[in-house]
């Protein structure tokens, strides 16, 4: 069995680059890897998320830091600063209904062109000409009922929280913690992933690992 | 009637609504209130977008209570029928139709059941969050809020404000009465018998249609 | 919490009616409910499952009895009843890939209106003029490349097998038997579930379950 | 070269395309033969469409090894780090690039690298299963056949069946030698001894480049 490699947190936070499109999981930070997320130093980012998490905590702190010039997200109400920057001019923002997010990260996980909603049908959501709607939607009418289409979203670096991992990599979750995570974990070229522990290969077991070893890259214990 | 008596009407108006096995999902505020008043003979199941079913409070002896928020963000527990899922099948359960019913507060509805309840603009822009996905994949979508926002009617012939969703609302709950969004357009079914039916007509922009039935709100 | 109804196979057979959609699990009969599967008797069917089962089992039960009008499936090279109806004219036969008839039955359960996928474009799957290719599809360029719209699948009746349930219908699964059990669960009006045993309410526990009790609407434990 | 060796041949070439951690599905028929050839040093990881990480052969010993079977329906058994899935997200993992190769056998491939392995029109239409899937999704392809039909070219300009996959194609393997498609056409990198680089083109319909750097096949 192949053993997935152990790195620090501050060189998980090395392998995001300038530019990257960084996918974060966690909602209002339950479920956030923190750790990994404070090492983070480029800049420019794109980050996609839940939510804004809170004021210097989860993607907050990449906020704080200014490290975001791009964020898409569904909800960013419980951190002031994101309103700051958005009205600024200093970040660009995208919001999103959740179950779309949900959806365009998945597809972006399991390739797919893209998925149609009727969430969003004559909303804000579909009017390209505001400022916060996500770029290059379609309506699509199915027989006879109007659709979005909206695309895959993908990352170059994913930052994951879960409970454990084996040695190879696979994950289990605890509580409401999955949110996220487990979608993100298929959507990136390079999976990270923050772990209370690691247990030994095939601990977890065939019939209860919920994200494959074949998605991670990188494990990350988490630090206190 | 007495302001901190209008929430709690409210809730109890809308726990008649529910029926045994329903599953729900809640928005924040008043319809968080609406468990206290279901018959305690029937049993529903609670919905939480951010990740699982069988919303309940804190269990204290629960040793992974920690890993456990509501869609607030704050502390939860899941009842020990409950299942944690990641987003993606939350919101599967919820546009698939598999959420009975859905009970939200909103900023405006209309007569054509559209509803306007995420952002006023030239305010802070909070997000939508999972509401746009509630109320259309929700099978029965319940509106609780108070009749008007200081005098002026929430309750409209269009709304003016950004929409959740188009066509949506099935019912209507305030304090001076119930409502139904129907083809015809918004049929008063119940009133509070603290109001005059033309108070609540009144107090609402769009057209009421009385119900035949017309009954007292208990 | 409320408890799902356990009826017999012959009273899960009786819910499925003359010309209903009924979706099928199981790969090569690995998870397919065939308690249930023998007591149908309605006729003029439309099956959706991965494929034709062996002859008189599984699906090929249905089939062996004439009850199949129309079949959606992605292989049925193991049952020759199956070639023989289609080449008679009797059924009618509609071949999908494997992952496209996956996505449109979770679409279905999961109130998309379809899903872009990138396989099949450029062979007979996107060839409305032959028999076997399923009826509606278009070809969507997003971003310069080539898709399939492929529309959602739903179901009158699901017909699921799964290893447990508790006594309120939340499931649990054993080895490969997931497949397109876990599917079909979400997407029919009616999910009736064959389980060989039926555990206290709560006893898999919310870390576990596999299928949440809400798409579950009946209970058949399997019999021999 | 021996009708009996072919086969094994070709796998033990096919081997060697493969790289530690590599996560790879294979066909039915000859690729189930290349796990023999792989280098002990090397950890492969295979992928069964049907719904799990970690394709092993039947455990005697696991309890529930009635509950598993590979791809072809027949019994199997499970990697102790492998894991257990439904189709959607089989497909996922195969349509999402995670699948680092696909091996399998086909009726005809293009110089193009269009591929035709499922049907052959007039005879039993057995459905495509999940190789449509496998081909598109897959980072690389890897075509592992015999070079002819009873001495007809299966390596063709153009396919004449109906094909599985446009353009999808990476390397085929044969008893003759190894052939990469690239956007000049085919590039004959190997060829096997036995053969004459003459007699490996007058088996093949499309024209092949001679690779600057051609080898014998080992």
């Amino acid at each position: 069995m192949a053993k997935t490699k152990v790195i620090s947190a501050k060189e998980a936070g090395a392998l995001v680059k300038d530019g990257d499109t960084v996918l974060i999981g966690g909602f209002m930070t339950n479920g956030t890897a923190k750790s990994i997320c404070n090492e983070v130093t480029a800049k420019n980012l794109t980050v996609v998320c839940n939510d804004a998490g809170f004021q210097n905590e989860g993607t907050g702190r990449l906020m704080a830091r200014h490290q975001i010039k791009r964020l898409i997200a569904t909800h960013v109400g419980l951190n002031k600063e994101c309103a700051e920057q958005f009205n600024s001019g200093e970040m660009e923002l995208k919001l999103q209904p959740q179950g779309t997010l949900a959806e365009q990260i998945r597809a972006g996980g399991a390739g797919l062109g893209g998925i149609l909603t009727p969430t969003g049908v004559g909303t804000i959501v579909a009017d390209s000409s505001s400022p916060t709607t996500l770029e290059g939607k379609q309506t699509i009418e199915v027989d006879g009922k109007e659709y979005l289409l909206e695309k895959p979203i993908r990352g170059n670096v994913a930052i994951v929280q879960a409970y454990e991992a084996d040695e190879t990599g696979n994950l289990r979750y605890k509580g409401s913690t999955r949110n996220f995570n487990m979608l993100i974990a298929a959507a990136a070229d390079i999976t990270i992933v923050e772990v209370e522990k690691i247990v030994p290969a095939g601990e977890i077991g065939p019939e209860y690992v919920e994200t494959p070893h074949v998605y991670v890259d990188y494990l990350v214990v988490k630090e206190d | 009637m007495e302001k901190s008596e209008i929430k709690p009407f409210i809730a109890k108006r809308v726990a008649k609504e529910l029926h045994d096995g329903d599953v729900v999902n809640l928005g924040i505020g008043l319809p968080t209130m609406v468990p206290d008043y279901v018959d305690p003979s029937i049993t529903i199941t609670l919905q939480s977008e951010n990740g699982f079913i069988g919303l309940d409070s804190v269990d204290e002896s629960n040793p992974d209570k920690d890993y456990i928020v509501n869609a607030g963000g704050q502390p939860a527990g899941i009842a020990k029928d409950g299942m944690f899922f990641d987003s993606a099948t939350s919101f599967a359960i919820i546009r698939g139709g598999h959420v009975d019913a859905t009970v939200l507060g909103s900023l405006q509805v209309a007569e054509n059941g559209d509803i306007a309840n995420w952002i006023i603009p030239g305010k802070m822009v909070p997000g939508m969050g999972g509401a746009m996905d509630l109320v259309v994949g929700a099978k029965r979508v319940i509106v609780a809020m108070e009749h008007t926002q200081k005098g002026a009617p929430k309750i409209l012939k269009r709304c003016t404000l950004p929409l959740t969703a188009k066509g949506q609302v099935n019912l209507i709950v305030t304090e001076m009465g119930v409502m139904e969004v129907t083809d015809k357009g918004l049929v008063l079914t119940e009133y509070n018998p603290e109001f005059t039916v033309e108070q609540i007509q009144e107090a609402t922009e769009a057209k009421l249609i009385i119900s035949d039935d017309l009954k007292p709100m208990v």
